[in-house]
């Protein structure tokens, strides 16, 4: 008889330990369970999220492959593939293989699809840099991300980092990856045929974070330390291996399907790749390089251990394709083959330690969870802005607030990050979005990340409208056509009522915003439980998002470039201060609403702006976010040292102005000759269109409020987060 | 005229050296596997940046084991024109073909930047289509390009003009601000900055081209190792 | 500056229960080399701290709580430590 | 597998003469964190190598001849060893 206190170990609950028994038909043995517990686990099942994830729209105005475990577009005969995964608790524990794990495991989704890996991003969620712990995370995070991605060869092109009293005790590491092939190259993440082989390939299984991921992975930390992970060593050169000789080997055609052993490792792949090939498997653990001994069976269906892969190989082609993983010194083994009767069959040491449905493991039970708006909402939404008192010295504010680590530059951290390997980086980090090209094609990919928590805390739906539509506005500002989107959706643990409230309200506004831009979501992840004793961190649900530019010279960066040139507000400045970073590091408040966002506003101001960008007509264009209009204006300057004076302001309170974070706004510079045009367009698609002033010399000048040398200003944004470091 | 772009286990520039003598300077070239020792028909062996073999233990001490080595030495000493780019420097140091060593970058991190680098000679088969004292904007990417030698071996560098680039602003702590350098018989150069990654326009700089087009003059001049 | 007295010897090495794949692949490195009675390689870190403590067990105090602390990760490093007078 | 007779420890250190940037990192870190007794910090390497040679004296040499040929770099490294029998 299974004792409870076992399963429960498992992370299991009496109810699901019954439905198992009923499935089973019998008590299942501890390999059995084991499995269903990893399967069943919110990290690989989604019980609690999968019937909210299914309304995502899964098409849109870009041909969509959506299903597996990465998706991607096609844009003329080219998959671009990606995907977003979060690694946060185990990098809350060991920050710098925590990361590097991540990325491994990221990157492995992309060229089991068949891809080549061309571009990494990474969403990174601190508490603040003023506490010890935070720092620590911050450089081991970094750390770990430039040791895995660095030596991959896979350029680190972009991301973002945030920091928020939330995530102390739970920072959030995200990692997100782009990979590219010719349609129809892509590969399957199933099993087909029955007596094809199945191939284990990649490096030997370990004891490594078994239990990880339902016992890691799905239990909040309750003052961190006791629910230590087994943490792994990232191992990059195998890794590395593993690409080139993974792609190597699919060349061949002889590879029917493959898929990383991520989160519950064997388990997992054996069988979702026998369920989604509608077949059963049966796999021999004898044959499993193994890197310790003595390993028991469900020790090897649950290991975790890094850089490895599960491949259907075409009966007879074996030998061909184990020597290409051997001339890379990978294992690549037979384990198993192919059965027509939808059991996943293990066997180990001459027995059968279990035999179960692929259809009981890869479909996890479905939880209808309790949903509720927490109450503290409706008082913070009553925040008057009356009760601010307006600041006396703008150029002071500023100043803090370029500093503040959120706005403050990002180069300490990308300036550790291979961004030019493979040589296809035409904007370098520091700018709204990247922009590769792709080598023989006229095209360019730009890819961006984007999520604004403190929005999505005060007005989840909204919020994450937002964040969706400042990610589209980061692409068209490089010059890129918004194409798909992968989300990272992280949040408190689902059990609690509130906190599913706003998983479920994010969502939504996900959904709401994709299908007005009429682009799908084509891969994602969710990752729950993300709390400390100080409580849950702000609703996270991270936007992945990649544009198109037909011809990749027609990109355009945020700097400004000539002196001379005019500088162009689209959209409007509205009364707003809520959420915003201003009301936080000025005033030390977290109040209001999220600022308004009108969609079809968002997109006029995005059509136009793309249009004038493939038309030539703008040295420049950028985004206002955090920080708002001047914090904008300067983040313009940062890079060619030129400064602006700007002197038609509209009338409108003054701390509103400068760092009201009202949505849909994009800042333009271009020729004073052509400032007609761009005009016309803005009033053809009736958006709000001024001539702020102009780009000189080597001050900051707004009105009679900021009149600043660029130096000061590039040395407190420069100082934010080094002066951490 | 053919250039050879070796490939260990963990190179990742290969492709990109590649690409810019394929279709930058429009060269034949082919890939070499680390385990294959028939250089003969090369004129030019290119050891790329990356991580062989993860750049565990030390940077390039193990690659410099590769069965390719032995060969790429004797290619060397016969007078064939030898390129390590990055990691290919750090392993040309290792095997002894170029002097000194590389320690850890004095901020000890990993750096990805443009740099401006000064062409301090362009007497070497890599470097004649600069100008002497020209400054080129080049981008680095490594964690260890702190280049370290000797003073004796530095005397002996300065002596026989091997410094063919160095930084102008220095990024990582190197002796004497190195960024590159060449043997005696300057037909090896290794140098930390990448030259491949600012060979066309779109990628921020085209200054790098010159070195590979330095060797393309060479070799078209008639520059030919002796056969032995 | 003051003379200094104590010498310590720190050895940072991963839990056995760590896998290594940096001293894995340095074994197959020194194979290739044909040393062939290698059969197990484990990475770690060698560090030396000078200390100018008042006496030996104060050094001792010091040099560990320095490895607790900062020189080892305690998630996936063990350490061990030896003071010597210099 | 055979068994494994003997562990090799092999302390790598940079030279005197070679600046050691990562341990003065180390040592201001410490300081920071009000450990006052150090005076100096130098990084090195600790490798453990399991032998299984016939005698101590053939794992001694095995053992150095791994240090001179790949584990150390004689440019900027000093490297000592210890062969002990498990
Ligand atoms: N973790 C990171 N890794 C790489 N690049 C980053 C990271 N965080 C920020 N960046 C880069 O810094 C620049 C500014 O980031 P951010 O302030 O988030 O821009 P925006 O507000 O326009 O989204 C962008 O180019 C971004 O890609
Ligand atoms: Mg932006």
């Amino acid at each position: 008889m299974v004792k409870r206190d076992v399963y429960c170990a498992l992370g299991l609950t009496d109810a699901e330990y019954q439905k198992i028994e009923e499935i089973m038909g019998r008590e299942p043995s501890s390999t059995e369970l084991a499995m269903f517990s990893v399967e069943w686990s919110e990290h690989c099942g989604y019980p609690r999220s999968r019937s909210l994830l299914k309304t995502l729209p899964q098409t849109g105005k870009y041909e969509a492959l959506v299903g597996e475990d990465s998706g991607g577009i096609v844009v003329d005969n080219l998959a671009i593939i990606f995907k977003m995964e979060s690694h946060n608790h185990p990098s809350q524990v060991e920050p710098k293989q925590g990361a590097a794990t991540g990325v491994g495991g990221i990157i492995r989704d992309i060229f089991t699809a068949g891809a080549r890996p061309i571009a990494s991003l990474n969403s990174l969620r601190f508490g603040p840099l003023t506490e010890p712990y935070n720092r620590y995370l911050l450089k081991g995070v970094v750390d770990g991300i430039q040791f895995y991605g660095n030596c991959l060869g896979v350029p680190t092109v972009g991301g973002e980092v945030y920091f928020d009293e939330s995530y102390s005790g739970n920072c959030l590491v995200n990692a997100m990856s782009i990979g590219i092939c010719e349609k129809d190259k892509l590969a399957r993440a199933k099993a087909v045929g029955t007596g094809n082989p199945i191939m284990y390939v990649g490096s030997s299984t370990g004891r490594d974070g078994i239990g990880g991921c339902s016992v890691l992975a799905s239990a909040e930390f309750s003052e961190g330390e006791e629910k230590r992970p087994t943490v792994q060593i990232g191992d990059p050169f195998t890794e590395k291996c593993l690409i080139e000789a993974t792609l190597e080997a699919l060349e061949t055609g002889h590879i029917l399907g493959i898929k990383d052993m991520g989160a519950a490792g064997l388990t997992c792949s054996s069988a979702e790749m026998a369920h989604a090939g509608d077949v059963g498997m049966e796999i021999d653990l004898n044959k499993v390089p193994l890197s310790e001994e003595g390993m028991e069976a469900y020790e090897i269906m649950m290991s975790e251990s890094q850089e490895r892969m599960l491949a259907c190989i075409k009966k007879g082609h074996e030998d061909e394709i184990s020597k290409i993983f051997e001339k890379w010194d990978l294992h690549g083994v037979i384990i198993g083959y192919v059965t027509d009767d939808k059991l996943l069959t293990v066997n180990y040491n001459g027995k059968e330690v279990a035999k179960i449905t692929t259809e009981a493991l890869a479909k996890a039970p479905i939880y209808e969870m309790k949903s509720e708006k927490p109450d503290y909402l409706d008082k913070l939404h009553a925040f008057d802005i009356k009760s601010i008192s307006e600041p006396s010295d703008y150029n002071e504010v500023l100043l803090k607030l370029l500093a503040s680590p959120t706005i403050a530059s990002k180069e300490w951290v990308y300036q550790q990050y291979d961004h030019m390997v493979q040589t296809n980086t035409t904007i370098l980090p520091g700018s709204d979005a990247t922009v590769l090209k792709v080598k023989g094609r006229k095209m360019g990919i730009a890819a961006t990340t984007d999520c604004n928590s403190r929005y999505c805390f005060l007005n989840p739906h909204r919020g994450a409208q937002i964040a969706v539509a400042e990610a589209a506005r980061n692409l068209v500002c490089s010059g890129a056509d918004p194409a798909a989107v992968t989300d990272c959706l992280n949040f408190g643990n689902p059990e609690k009522p509130d906190r599913f409230w706003y998983f479920k309200n994010c969502v939504e506004g996900i959904v709401d915003a994709c299908k007005s831009f009429n682009i799908a979501v084509i891969s994602g992840n969710v990752s729950f439980y993300n709390e400390s004793p100080n409580g849950a961190i702000n609703p996270t649900p991270g936007i992945g998002m990649i544009g198109i530019i037909p011809d990749y010279k027609k990109r355009s960066t945020q700097y400004f470039k000539n002196e001379g040139d005019v500088v162009i507000l689209l959209g409007e400045t509205k009364e707003e201060l809520g959420g915003s970073e201003y009301l936080k590091v000025i005033h030390d408040r977290v109040a209001g609403d999220a600022p308004e966002l009108d969609l079809e506003r968002e997109k006029a101001v995005q059509k136009v702006v793309y249009d004038v960008i493939q038309e030539g007509f703008v040295n420049s264009a950028h985004d206002c976010s955090e920080g708002g209009l001047a914090v904008a204006l300067a983040e313009c300057c940062m890079r060619d040292g030129l400064g602006f004076i700007v002197d038609n302001l509209p009338k409108l309170r003054e701390d509103c102005l400068l760092f009201g974070e009202s949505q849909s706004r994009i800042i333009l510079s271009a020729d004073k000759k052509i400032a007609g045009k761009i005009e016309e367009l803005a009033k053809k698609n009736n958006v709000p269109f001024a001539v702020l002033g102009q780009v000189d010399g080597d001050r900051f000048k707004v009105g009679q409020l900021i009149d600043l040398p660029l130096t000061r200003i590039k040395e407190a944004w420069n100082k934010g987060i080094r002066s951490y470091v | 005229m053919k250039f050879g772009v070796v490939v260990f286990p963990g190179s990742n520039c290969d492709r990109d050296c590649f690409h810019v003598v394929k279709e930058v300077i429009k060269q034949p070239v082919e890939y070499i596997w680390h385990k294959s020792t028939q250089l003969d028909h090369f004129d030019c062996i290119i050891i790329p940046g990356g991580f062989s073999y993860g750049d565990y233990l030390r940077c390039g001490a193990i690659a410099r084991f590769s069965p390719i080595m032995d060969s790429i030495i004797k290619f060397a000493n016969d007078g064939g024109l030898v390129i390590g780019i990055c990691n290919g420097f750090q392993v040309l140091l290792e095997a002894g073909l170029l002097p000194g060593a590389m320690l850890r970058n004095k901020n000890l991190h990993f750096i990805c930047k443009y740099v401006d680098l000064k062409v301090e000679a362009t007497a070497s088969p890599f470097s004649s289509q600069y100008k002497k004292g020209q400054v080129v904007r080049i981008p680095i990417a490594h964690n260890e390009g702190n280049y370290y030698i000797d003073d004796k071996g530095l005397a002996e560098l300065k002596k026989n003009d091997q410094i063919i680039f160095r930084y102008a602003d220095n990024p990582n702590g190197a002796v004497d601000d190195i960024a590159g350098i060449v043997n005696k018989k300057r037909n090896v150069l290794g140098m930390m900055p990448h030259p491949e990654r600012s060979s066309e326009i779109e990628l921020g700089s085209e200054d790098g081209v010159y070195v590979f087009k330095s060797i393309v003059k060479t070799l078209t001049l008639g520059f030919s190792r002796s056969k032995v | 500056m003051i003379a200094v007295m104590y010498e310590a010897q720190v050895k940072i090495t991963l839990k056995k229960t760590v896998a290594d794949p940096q001293g894995l692949t340095v074994k197959h490195a020194l194979e290739a080399l044909n040393f062939k009675d290698v059969s197990g390689v484990r990475m770690g870190k060698f560090i030396t701290l000078q200390l100018n403590s008042k006496d030996k067990g104060t050094a001792e105090a010091e040099a560990g709580g320095m490895c607790q602390k900062l020189l080892a990760n305690p998630i996936i490093e063990d350490f061990s430590l030896e003071v010597k007078e210099i």
